[in-house]
């Protein structure tokens, strides 16, 4: 008699679950945060010619309680890391990180320097890795058509 | 008259004024009355010695020289009470090259977190030997050199 | 004061173009003491290029202005080539000419979408960026990049313009003041906007010229200076352009100066169309392997006009394959440093204004 | 020169003029390219991953030297290529790589060149490609 | 005949108290779709219109044209965590977003909404003082913002409450006078004058024709009310980061963001009421709703173009707007309104 309830309530929890992922999927909402010159090209995917808002990531919002998804947009420096894991840890769960650009995934052209985190997986975890420098606008849309297969499960976690 | 030490020319054409740090703020108070106006201050680490060069200008004859002064010690006057435009810029080289300009009101780093170790535009810096930085819960940085206590 | 609440500004704020921190005393509404702190995007520029060839240099130059990299390229190789002692052909410096202009056109475009954004005005900016994603288009044609180009290299530039890029741009020198006309109006035409920008942030003359403050900000003070007139690198002699000069130092006159500025931009790009001369667009003396095994003695410093104002580099070689310091002049550094004064005893609004009529881009204020 | 004046409005007509201004747009065809699905013109000379034809390769290191962020390396490849005597090949980490076409530019054989392919995010940070995978195409990479 | 008695007589058979019972509470679950509904509809349309001003084609990958892309918001804000800050205070923290979106429905009961087909009324609220009721509570709305930003310990969201306060008391005063202007007016034509449904009944000439100052006033008044740009003071996207909602996340934030969107199809719902003749028209008895719908529309439009071609103002220069220029024309309509109806008994 037990199993059987919770078997009807797991199949409850898989299609919510399956719900909810499609929602969160279809409705990231980018932070408004740019660090370097991505930032500028995180500006060209809202703008009309790549226009982001088809899928849903329409709202860049300015607080980062509002936002699900955060674009590292450029070089974390090591005085900025902490203020980007600060902000990180401000957004509500389920929340997901793209790292856009080389300098963001290892630290690209100023990995030899002294004041360039190498690759921002070090201060928040990555979801999706997006290289180029800095990547264009259809690169950036293509990564975030892959973290929506991702966040549904489509594609490899 | 201030004392010029040398007068010479670069590479492509400019008058280099070459003086001696002591006389460096008289000179400038003289430029500044024909009208010269300060552009950049830069610091040059010669390993022996630092070299600060002057960039100025004057908009209305057009013109622009150099001031080169040399400092084995590391001071050099501060410029900030001709010019406001010096203030951030001998901010700057403090940070990256470690001059120390006499006189400068504010002379913090400007681009590094305070306690950083070490000047890097110093020929000498260390750049194997990584630092990292943290914030505590007041929002101030603090440098540590230990990898797990920072970024 | 112990009344007054300190609020900090960024890192991350909508409307700090980057990563500006502003620590901010307020009594109330009103801006009491600002405080720009900056340094959270250093990437040590200057060191890296102590450690890399002349011609590697380049990149790091195009991630200094990030929205402006042609000009930064053009800047840098005005120093380089005259350390190294390479000449460049006419076509090339025409070629460089007309590029440069191009992305200042870009670089002014994205800055009043985002001035827009600041004020509160969504729609201007999508105007601002179909325009600036024309420019894109045509850089891609001629560079292979859209934004950070690496199109210029020393001794001439990397790829010649082909007739189909040329045919673009002739469209768009063709199409361009109409839609410029339509977003200004959008801007100026509007009582709103009159009122947030006129003045707001008077810069005075004399403070302008004693902070170091360059560009459109040091002409929008009355002080008609352009290192393109008094100083004319490339071939800027052989074109013929005004400068934009307004006396009233507010906000509105940047906005103003900046605008009439794109369409001089306009004016120099149609006339490097038709001047465009034939012949190599690359001097053979820095071509293929030898472009790593150039050598550099002596010091140069090149200023050149970006469109945020008077871009320096400062180039010392030793005899080496790679300099021995590298120093950059940037103008929105010094233009930011004037800010603290502009914003003081104005409301928050204002200190965005302003904040936002500067035209700040972090690359370069923090290298 | 020329002094830059503050343009005539109207109080109040001005704002109405300019909300018909964007009014207007609503009666134009949206620009958006659809990007999934149908591609925008991009230009012959768009750049963006690298690849390398190893038959051309000849080893002769010249782009790693040229490679400002040290995004390459030579690695020993057993092969057999008659010019290419050392087995030298060039390994490309794509997590630095800032498609500057330095290596391009400057590989007396052209064996390294870079093609338009764009569509290269990953969930993991691993952007290493040898240079048997630098002559494939990204889907034969992800496979 | 109106929907209530419709409902009742349907449930007749369960007897008289039963089915009243039946027929209010059927009567409040339509009422909440309708709103629900309206709202996510608005949301809808802003999103494609502001996409097509801005050249772009707006969501349309989640279902047809994106018209389940609102479903998607939602769901997702509902499963989100919601995080509360630590120094808050509490009832005041939580209650904020309910006392927006309450005063917001109760405005919505209270406005009548005229006939639709043989339905009959779709008005809900009869009462012969609708007028007050309904700027009771949509006065309710800014108390919400206010506690919103002080309670939630962030200096963001403090400026953005004294922000709201400036505006509101600014702003208040140049719109109740504008309604008595209405009022009196109406006093001449009908013994309940401060009745919605008569209210707009009695307009046989629109009284935005008779008063356009007021008009102007009214509208103005509900521009800021809804809190959009130029009048977006407690929000200020650039300035304060969101304002008073900084601290707000999940489904509490979800609250707000419809609190706005549904005080814009309400105030366009009240000013097309008021001034446009609401669902006067040709055959309004039956078609009366249809025409309040469409009015209502058209003024949500515009307000959309508004917001999206206009800066956002500066606070000092909105107190100014208010107390120097809004408060002198509302007080000229009102006189100019005084020798209307003086004409009017005449």
């Amino acid at each position: 008699m037990v199993e059987i309830k919770t078997g009807e309530v797991g199949v409850v929890t898989t299609t919510l679950d399956q719900a909810l992922e499609w929602a969160r999927s279809n409705s990231l909402w980018p932070l408004t945060f740019g660090l370097a010159c991505c930032a500028i090209e995180m500006m060209a995917i809202q703008a009309s010619d790549m226009d982001i808002s088809r899928f849903g990531s329409e709202i860049f919002r300015n607080s980062p309680r509002q936002s699900d998804l955060m674009i590292v947009s450029g070089t974390v420096t090591k005085k900025m890391a902490p203020r980007v894991r600060r902000i990180y840890d401000e957004m509500p769960y389920p929340k997901y990180v793209i790292a856009q650009g080389v300098c963001v995934i290892q630290g690209g052209p100023y990995n030899q320097g002294y004041s360039v985190v190498l690759g921002v997986d070090r201060v928040v975890p990555v979801d999706v890795y997006i290289p180029g420098c800095p990547p264009t606008p259809e690169a950036l849309t293509n990564g975030i058509i892959l973290l929506q297969k991702k966040i549904r499960g489509e594609a490899d976690r | 008259m201030v004392d010029i030490l040398a007068e010479e020319k670069t590479k492509d054409g400019r008058k280099v004024i070459r003086v001696a740090k002591e006389n460096l703020i008289e000179l400038m108070k003289e430029l500044k009355s024909q009208g010269y106006n300060l552009s950049l201050t830069t610091a040059v680490d010669y390993i022996d010695r630092i070299e600060v060069v002057y960039h100025v200008y004057n908009m209305q004859k057009n013109e622009y020289i150099i001031v080169k002064t040399e400092t084995r010690d590391n001071h050099v006057p501060s410029l900030t009470s001709l010019w406001n435009a010096a203030n951030w810029d001998e901010r700057e080289e403090y940070d990256l090259v470690g001059v120390i300009f006499d006189g400068h009101p504010n002379l913090k780093r400007l681009f590094l977190p305070e306690g950083w170790v070490g000047h890097p535009l110093r020929k000498n810096y260390d750049l194997s030997k990584a630092q990292y930085v943290n914030m505590d819960e007041e929002g101030n940085d603090y440098v540590t050199f230990d990898p797990e206590g920072g970024w | 004061m112990a009344e007054w609440t300190e609020v900090n500004f960024g890192p991350q704020h909508p409307s700090m173009h980057g990563v500006l921190r502003l620590r901010v005393k307020l009594d109330g509404e009103i801006v009491k003491e600002v405080e720009p702190i900056i340094g959270y995007l250093h990437r040590n520029a200057e060191k890296i290029g102590e450690l890399q060839f002349y011609c590697d240099n380049m990149i790091y130059f195009d991630r200094m202005d990030y929205v402006a990299a042609m000009n930064m390229e053009v800047g840098y190789l005005e120093a380089a080539e005259k350390l190294l002692d390479i000449e460049v052909p006419e076509r090339a410096q025409w070629i460089r000419v007309m590029m440069a202009e191009l992305n200042r056109i870009a670089s002014h475009l994205v800055w009043l979408g985002a001035f827009g954004l600041d004020l509160g005005m969504l729609t201007p900016f999508f105007y601002c960026f179909k325009e600036r994603e024309k420019i894109l288009k045509i850089f891609t044609e001629v560079s292979g990049s859209r934004q950070q180009l690496n199109y210029m290299s020393i001794g001439g530039v990397y790829q010649d313009v082909t007739d189909e890029a040329l045919d673009h741009i002739r469209t768009f020198i063709k199409e361009f003041p109409k839609e410029l006309n339509k977003i200004e109006s959008l801007f100026v035409k509007n009582d709103v906007f009159i009122s947030r920008t006129k003045g707001i942030g008077v810069l005075s003359k004399e403070m302008a010229i004693d902070y170091g403050v360059t560009g459109p900000m040091l002409r929008a003070s009355g002080v008609e200076y352009d290192v393109r007139k008094a100083q004319p690198y490339l071939v800027y002699d052989k074109v013929n352009f005004d400068i934009p000069v307004s006396f009233k130092g507010d906000n509105l006159a940047r906005f103003l100066v900046r605008v009439e500025e794109m369409r001089q931009s306009i004016k120099i790009i149609d006339q490097t169309v038709q001047k465009l001369p034939a012949g190599p667009y690359f001097n053979q003396k820095a071509k293929k392997p030898l472009m790593i095994r150039l050598r550099g003695q002596g010091e140069v410093y090149a200023r050149t006009e970006s469109p945020k104002g008077e871009f320096g580099v400062y180039l010392i070689g030793d005899g080496s394959l790679r300099p021995y310091r590298v120093r950059v002049r940037s103008p929105t550094f010094k233009n930011l440093s004037v800010l603290p004064a502009l914003a003081k005893d104005q409301m928050i609004a204002d200190l965005i204004s302003i904040g936002g009529s500067i035209d700040l881009v972090f690359g370069e204020v923090d290298r | 020169m020329i002094e830059v004046k503050e343009p005539k409005r109207i109080p109040l007509i001005g704002s109405l003029q300019g909300m018909y201004t964007v009014f207007k747009h609503l009666f134009k065809k949206p620009i958006t390219v659809q990007y999934p699905e149908e591609k925008a013109y991009t230009p012959a000379r768009f750049k963006f991953r690298i690849f390398l034809s190893m038959d051309d390769c000849v080893g002769c290191t010249l782009c790693e030297q040229v490679c400002p962020n040290l995004s390459i390396r030579m690695i020993v490849v057993e092969r057999n290529n008659p010019h290419n005597k050392r087995n030298l090949y060039p390994q490309v980490n794509f997590g630095t790589c800032t498609v500057c076409r330095n290596c391009e530019e400057i590989c007396p054989t052209e064996a390294i060149y870079l093609t338009h392919e764009l569509e290269t995010a990953r969930t993991r940070n691993n952007f290493f490609y040898s240079p048997e995978e630098l002559q494939k195409t990204e889907s034969e990479v992800k496979k | 005949m109106n929907i209530l008695t419709r409902l009742q007589l349907f449930f007749q058979i369960t007897g008289h108290y039963a089915s009243y019972f039946l027929a209010y509470i059927f009567e409040t679950i339509f009422f909440l779709i309708f709103v629900v509904i309206a709202l996510i509809a608005m949301i809808y349309i802003f999103r494609k219109y502001m996409a097509r001003l801005q050249l772009r084609i707006g969501p349309n990958r989640v279902g047809k044209f994106g018209l389940l892309q609102l479903i998607a918001d939602a769901l997702k804000l509902v499963g989100k965590e919601s995080i509360i800050p630590k120094l808050r205070d509490d009832f005041a923290y939580k209650a904020a977003p309910y006392i927006v979106f309450i005063g917001l429905v109760v405005g919505f009961v209270l406005i009548p909404y005229g006939s639709f087909y043989w339905i009959g009324s779709l008005t809900i609220t009869h009462s012969n003082v609708s007028l007050i009721l309904f700027f009771g509570a949509i006065a309710m709305m800014p108390i919400g913002e206010v506690l919103a930003g002080i309670s939630s310990h962030n200096k963001y969201a403090v400026i953005g409450a004294f922000r709201g306060i400036a505006k509101d008391v600014s702003f208040e005063v140049p719109m109740m006078i504008s309604a008595v202007a209405l009022v009196m007016m109406d006093s001449a034509l009908s013994r309940t004058p401060l009745n919605f449904e008569t209210l707009v009944s009695t307009q046989f000439i629109p009284f935005g024709i008779l008063q356009p100052l007021g008009l102007f006033v009214f509208m103005v008044a509900m521009i800021a009310r809804s809190s959009y740009t130029p009048f977006d003071l407690a929000e200020s996207d650039s300035e304060i980061v969101s304002g008073y909602s900084t601290e707000y996340s999940g489904m509490r934030f979800g609250l707000f963001y419809m609190g706005m969107f549904g005080s814009i199809f309400l105030g366009s719902l009240v000013v097309s009421l008021l001034y446009l003749g609401g669902f006067n028209g040709p055959y309004s008895s039956y078609a009366g709703f249809v025409y309040l719908l469409i009015k209502g529309l058209i003024l949500v439009l515009i307000s959309f173009l508004i917001w999206l071609s206009m800066p956002r103002i500066r606070v000092d220069r909105f107190i100014n707007f208010g107390w120097k220029i809004l408060l002198p024309i509302s007080i000229i309509n009102l006189i100019w309104a005084g020798f209307l109806t003086l004409g009017v008994i005449s």
